[in-house]
């Protein structure tokens, strides 16, 4: 009778054990995380400045925070970034990616060479792109010395230009990734299907975009999850760059939150910018979460 | 109480049930194939018999303990993959040694038993090699090596031989009769294709829709089927299912049948069941077998119930040995097997032989045979 | 990986030691963003001080954004309960922590040592709030200078321009010469700079007190405060059209290379042109912004002291002492180019713009005209800092008009208190 | 890559010969940066002020490499980037390790011991890889005060590890989909338990993915640098932290060659990984982790 029931206790832990191990995961998560943009989002309803406060205010933050000039500006050029950012590394990563799977003899020299930015830091590499782009001594620099004289590139100065700098340099560091994951797709392409597709007479184009494309459908989604993550996340690199300038032409939410919460003692306003990032990270994220997870269902 | 009983056993995913009250028992040494189209239940049934899927409801006893609650492990039992599930990491004769090695067999013992399987199977060249250096033949051998080193109460096969070839399905499946004819180990077996059932089991237990159909000999279910589901699931081609009536015949009861042209012609029954007496004008299915429906030279000329025939032929098609033929009966296409040198032609009428000691009957609603 | 095990054991015996000894180590941990060389340096002088009296020094530097990055470590550090002893601190951020009850109480060793005596009362407003000394100032630095390239000057036949006018009048030739005429770096706390010069230049000393410290609604919206915007765009003529971004170093090499003739800029600016080899009076020239002569902009390092257990207390106080002996305050600030924050320390260490730069801020004491720096955190809380920042840089780089900056400045300020 | 699968497409010479050309293009644009930092951490600071960044080195220099590594002033003590380094170490490889250790067994339990409610966490877990971790800085510095971690080593790869789980779940799960659930079963029947079919069929046949995870994870820990900031002590600071120290002093002059120099040290392991595990990585991602 008792090795009967010390059993059937087994059986349960047996039956318990994936919960089990998972749930330190979990439960770190939950704290971490959620625990975490709880306890911002109460942040961001209190009058918080230099260190957390928790006395309520109600939404007084959030008016304020609407009403700045910058916010709105970082918004705008999340929004620039984010759209450019996204769609040229997937369009470049797609390309290089087609390219490179063209039986290039010398791949195995390229492919690092376009994946390595991934690998490096941006407290520096953004200075070796601020330098690159600097008219004084960079690339119009070396253009003129070298008799291009009427050669212009000066867009990190310019109010209106400079945004678009930093998609350039957020390009370099990480179109070689969507590439790789790209070139992954491709080399799980059955090859019949192509031959298939061929045969059918489909020309090149019509091959990639009936045949090929769609069913790079998995690695399209993957990129897309990992540049919208990067997208929102950009810090270091405007920091490294332009740090925000000039003027703060090139504010994006994650500086703005930084310096509203940590520059410039308003805690308060800073968690309320944190909020409305992660509503919008949410509001791209959780489609997607949603069709992952019905697809998991199925399987 | 059978070797390995399943009594009442019930599956259900949520509200849904996959599953309803299945009863079978197979006896020690019994080789079972569960056949069935796809989603009948017939892999679940055998995953929940593994231990891999847990019974919603009912019993599932081996050696008359129960083993619902035991895990897979302990229940004695090996199981073969429609994928084979070689472990792609171990050699073969890790493959083979793992189970052993699970249930603390010591090492040498472990090698002399895999040593003795893989000359059983003569795979004994594979055993340093990785499952992806092998052909899908030998890694089907190394699937069935793996699980007879285990000499196990109870062998489960799910669908061994889909993934293979057709000549080399044929060979396997000769390959695991000897085995069993050797070894004598109770199995269950899970296919969807007829003719392994036919050729492999001792019994098969047919299922659709999460029913039991039937379950009998191979005989038993060919000879007999007892639906409209069994008849035309068993049997290449299947078992022809002719709309009929029962009328008065000049000798006792017979079924009224529609030829090619419309005519009407009557067929004695055999040797009818009583109960049939008193329903003449009642509609029937008659089903017959195409070797039951044959011309005149290749048709058993010891049945006592031959009735000849005239019909028009529609199509004929040569398989070799045998020639297949339809016409019209019944408002439906049949199917009849003639010899593969009868000379017939499409087009014409041809003079057929049916042998009614083999019909049988069902009901058009029911659907179930009628004894 | 022989390596790796080596290092292990070499911390897990460490680990065994120190809680084997009975005494308590006495130690400190400093916080600061004094990494590069020169400055690093003269911080040297401070853990060889303390080390000789038997006070181990815990290095914990943390560079980037003026300080920026080490206050956001601080305020992770004071949340975890593992605040650092000593934290470099700049003007409005020392107020905003004496406000959090968590620093430590200095009376005892100033009162000892008779810091009330020697330090500008400007400066004891950070370190000595409400009564309690909180922190010890290590320097002063002045932001309203003018470093001119000599050779430019002598070739133009220019002398130092005392007024805005001749001011105006030398960038014009400078200008003409074909050099830029003034090298500056388009970042917000560089324009801010200029603009408090600029600020005190055009209305007087007590304007900017008004406008700057105060922050008066009248005076950041009046005239006065348009003509310095309209200033502002004047100068804005005289930069060339890479200024965006870049460093002030870069700006301040553009004088010493000869390609531009002056910058505003703080006295940091000098450890450039000394590093570059050049002489004060014989390569370089410095001298106070025309029209705020007398007065002084100030920003001073201090080192915020934290509350600290009691055993740490002894450690802690001997920091104290050592940052505020003339020793050090002359070591330090010979080498960092800013001036002593005691007035009653002997300057003749210094060079000649140091000895000036000492003189004009013992003067400027006396006659209440040493003001805290707006740009550096100095004149009001950094929220409003920032605020002033966006609407200076914003002009500079003509989002708007002056008109429009001094409406948007006295919203901004209004909007941050 | 396997030289029976080709999706090459047939092209003329002249095809192909703009592809090469489309590909160096490309080749020099991504060399362009390490170009510009290598060729100026070789020249002397003087030849960096005077000119052309985009010139190679009149002058050959190493002095600026060495003075990175172990004279360059990083705080008070001019002990360049030398001792930070193996702070990182023992920092990234406990963190790496234990983070993709977890990503595994969450990912084996996510896919192959479903049970309910199993979805909803794992939908929860990803949505944490897309938190800005500037929010999480005040909170996780007390929480990492109350259990005693704070300033230490453990306790950075205590945040590492919580904020990594995330990514090397789903790449794991997703490795781990495509993975039969046969295996599983046949291990079962064998014998296995929980815990050794993932030791012995599962972790065993997951090269391909932990090489992605592994290259993904010590990228991220190498080079992060705000907790590295927030939360080391003076002890345990990490190398980025000494490299932002070195590079982006305020008010002192600026060894530009140095700097760039100390950069590339400072990013040699990550490169080498790359480098080296590139094709891996490629392998990895193909064989999971693109599947949606």
């Amino acid at each position: 009778m008792i090795s009967s029931s010390s059993s059937r206790l087994l059986d349960k832990i047996r039956a318990w054990l994936p919960a089990l191990v998972l749930s330190p995961s979990f439960a770190a998560i939950l704290l971490f995380v959620y625990g975490f943009i709880i306890f911002t989002g109460y942040l961001s309803l209190t009058d918080s400045r230099l260190l957390p406060s928790f006395d309520f205010v109600g939404l007084i933050n959030y008016q304020k925070l609407l009403g700045l000039r910058h916010w709105n500006t970082a918004l705008k050029n999340l929004a620039i970034f984010g759209g450019l950012y996204i769609s040229i590394c997937v369009i470049l990563g797609l390309l290089l990616a087609i390219l490179l799977d063209q039986k290039i003899r010398v791949e195995g020299i390229l492919r690092p060479i376009y994946l390595y930015p991934m690998a490096l830091s941006f407290i520096v590499t953004g200075t070796a792109w601020k330098w690159f782009l600097d008219p004084g001594f960079g690339l119009e620099h070396t253009m003129q010395t070298w008799g291009f004289l009427d050669f212009q590139f000066r867009w990190i100065k310019d109010r209106n230009m400079a945004i678009y700098t930093i998609v350039i340099a957020a390009v370099w560091q990480s179109s070689g990734f969507v590439m790789a994951m790209f070139l992954a797709g491709l080399r799980g392409i059955d090859t019949e299907i192509m031959k298939a597709a061929q045969i059918d007479g489909a020309g090149n184009f019509q091959l990639y975009r009936r045949i090929v494309l769609p069913q790079l459908r998995p690695a399209f989604l993957s990129a897309f999850v990992v540049l919208t993550h990067l997208a929102i996340k950009t810090y270091d690199l405007v920091v490294a760059m332009t740090n925000g300038g000039p003027g703060r032409a090139t504010e994006v939410p994650a500086t703005f939150m930084y310096s509203y919460t940590f520059t410039r003692s308003q805690m308060g306003i800073g968690s309320g910018s944190a909020v409305i990032m992660l509503a919008m990270i949410a509001s791209i994220m959780v489609p997607y979460l949603y069709a992952e997870l019905r697809q998991g269902g199925k399987t | 109480m059978a070797f390995l009983d399943i009594i009442g056993v019930t599956k259900r995913f949520g509200s849904v049930k996959v599953l309803h009250e299945i009863n079978i028992g197979v006896e020690e040494g019994e080789f079972l194939v569960l056949v069935g189209p796809s989603g009948c239940g017939k892999s679940t049934l055998l995953n929940m018999i593994a231990g891999l899927e847990i019974v919603s409801s009912g019993e599932i006893r081996i050696r008359d303990s129960r083993i619902n609650e035991v895990h897979p492990s302990q229940r004695d039992i090996a199981m073969v993959f429609q994928s084979y599930a070689l472990y792609p990491n171990m050699t073969v004769g890790g493959n083979m040694a793992f189970g052993l090695e699970m249930h603390g067999i010591s090492k040498s013992e472990r090698q002399a038993l895999v040593k003795e399987v893989a000359e059983l199977l003569q795979i004994t060249p594979l055993l340093d090699r990785k499952p992806s250096q092998l052909s899908g033949g030998q890694r089907q051998r190394v699937a069935m090596g793996r699980a007879l080193v285990r000499d196990p109460d109870v062998f489960l096969f799910d669908e061994p031989l889909s993934n293979l070839d057709a000549k080399l399905r044929v060979d396997m499946r000769t390959e695991i009769k000897k085995l069993h004819l050797k070894l004598g180990t109770t199995t269950v077996y899970v296919t969807h294709d007829q003719i392994e059932a036919m050729t492999l089991s001792t019994r098969i237990a047919v299922m659709m829709d999460g029913h039991l159909q039937q379950i009998g000999s191979p005989a038993e279910i060919y000879q007999l089927p007892s639906n409209l589901f069994v008849a035309g699931f068993m049997g290449s081609p299947p078992m022809n299912l002719i709309p009929a009536k029962i009328v008065n015949g000049n000798d006792g009861i017979a079924l009224h049948v529609s030829l090619h042209s419309g005519e009407m012609t009557a067929l004695n029954l055999y040797q009818p069941s009583p109960g049939l007496l008193n329903q003449v004008g009642r509609e029937v299915i008659l089903g017959l077998r195409p070797e039951s429906i044959t011309d005149p030279d290749s048709a058993d000329r010891n049945s006592p119930a031959n009735q000849p025939l005239l019909n028009r032929i529609i199509i004929t098609e040569t398989a070799g040995s045998d020639t297949f033929v339809k016409t019209m009966l019944g408002g439906v296409e049949i199917t009849s097997r003639m010899r593969g040198d009868s000379e017939v032609s499409a087009n014409s009428d041809a003079s057929l032989v049916v042998d009614m000691s083999k019909a049988v009957l069902f009901d058009p609603q029911s659907e179930q045979r009628i004894s | 990986m022989f390596k790796l095990k080596a290092t292990l054991a070499a911390a897990a015996a460490l680990c065994l030691f120190s809680s084997g000894s009975v005494f308590a180590e006495e130690k400190v941990e400093v916080l600061h963003w004094w990494t590069s060389g020169g400055e690093a340096a003269a911080l040297n002088v401070l853990k060889k001080d303390l080390e000789s009296q038997g006070v181990t020094w815990n290095d914990m530097p943390v560079a980037g954004g003026s300080g920026v990055q080490a206050m956001t470590v601080l305020r992770a550090r004071v949340t975890a309960g593992n605040a650092p002893t000593a934290v470099q601190m700049l003007g409005f951020d020392i107020l905003d922590w004496s406000g959090e009850g968590v620093l430590a109480d200095l009376n005892k060793v100033a009162e000892e040592e008779n810091w009330d005596a020697v330090i500008p009362d400007a400066i004891k407003r950070f370190a000595k709030p409400e009564g309690v000394w909180i922190a010890a100032p290590v320097n002063v630095h002045s932001t309203n200078w003018v470093w001119a390239n000599k050779a430019i000057f002598d070739e133009l036949n220019l002398k130092q321009p005392a007024t805005w006018d001749e001011l105006i009048t030398s960038l014009d030739k400078i200008k003409a010469a074909g050099y830029i005429a003034m090298a500056h770096g388009g970042q917000a706390w560089q324009d801010g700079t200029v603009f408090d010069s600029v600020v005190l230049a055009t209305g007087g000393p007590e304007f900017y007190q008004k406008a700057m410290n105060e922050l008066d609604e009248a005076a950041l919206g009046s005239d006065t405060m348009k003509t310095v915007f309209d200033r502002m765009a004047q100068l804005r003529g005289y930069v060339d059209d890479n200024f965006s971004g870049r460093d002030w170093n870069l700006a301040t090499a553009m004088v010493i290379n000869k390609e531009a003739g002056v910058q505003f800029m703080g006295d940091w600016a000098k450890g450039e042109f000394l590093s570059a080899s050049k002489k004060p009076g014989e390569d370089f020239l410095c001298f106070r912004f025309p029209d705020s002569q007398g007065a002084v902009l100030f920003n001073s390092d201090q080192f915020v002291m934290f509350a600290v257990g009691e055993e740490q207390r002894p450690a802690q106080e001997k920091l104290a002492m050592s940052v505020m002996s003339p020793a050090f305050q002359q070591a330090f600030n010979k080498v960092k180019g800013s001036v002593m924050a005691r007035t009653d320390v002997d300057a003749s260490v210094l060079d000649a713009c140091g000895q000036q730069g000492q003189v004009d801020l013992a003067e400027a004491n006396k006659s209440n005209k040493l003001f805290g720096s707006m740009a550096h955190g100095h004149g009001a809380p950094s929220g409003i800092k920032s605020a002033v920042f966006d609407v200076v840089t914003a002009h500079f780089n003509g989002e708007y008009d002056s008109a429009a900056a001094v409406e948007e400045l006295a919203a901004a300020v209004q909007a941050a208190k | 890559m396997s030289q029976s699968r080709d999706n090459s497409l047939p092209t003329s010479h002249f095809t192909r010969a703009l592809i090469y050309t489309a590909l160096l293009i490309f080749a020099v644009y991504y060399l362009l940066p390490l170009f510009v930092m290598l060729t100026n951490s070789l020249k002397t600071l003087d030849e960096i002020r005077a000119g052309n960044m985009l010139a190679l080195p009149r002058s050959i220099t190493i002095e600026p490499w060495l003075k990175a590594w172990d004279s360059a002033q990083i705080g008070v003590d001019p002990s360049g980037l030398k001792p930070y380094f193996m702070n990182s170490v023992l920092m990234v490889i406990p963190a790496v390790l234990i983070s993709t250790m977890l990503g595994a067994i969450n990912g084996y339990i996510l896919t192959k011991w479903n049970f309910r409610g199993a979805g909803v966490m794992f939908g929860l877990m990803l949505f944490s890889c897309f938190i800005p971790f500037q929010i999480v800085l005040i909170p996780m510095a007390r929480v990492l005060g109350l259990i005693g971690l704070a300033g230490t080593t453990s306790g950075l790869v205590l945040v590492h590890v919580v904020y990594g789980i995330g990514f090397t779940t789903l790449f794991f799960r997703n490795y781990y989909n495509a993975f039969p659930d046969e295996l599983v079963r046949a291990a079962l029947l064998d014998g296995a338990g929980f815990f050794r079919i993932f030791w012995r069929i599962l972790l065993p046949s997951s090269g391909p993915i932990i090489v992605v995870t592994i290259i993904w994870q010590f990228t991220n820990i190498w080079n992060d640098f705000l907790f590295g900031a927030s939360f080391a002590d003076f002890d345990s600071q990490p190398i980025t932290v000494a490299l932002n120290n070195l590079v982006s002093s305020s008010t002192g002059v600026k060894e530009y060659n140095v700097h760039f120099a100390g950069a590339i040290l400072a990013a040699l392991p990550t490169l080498i990984v790359y480098i080296v595990s590139g094709r891996y990585f490629v392998r990895g991602l193909m064989a999971g982790s693109v599947k949606g």
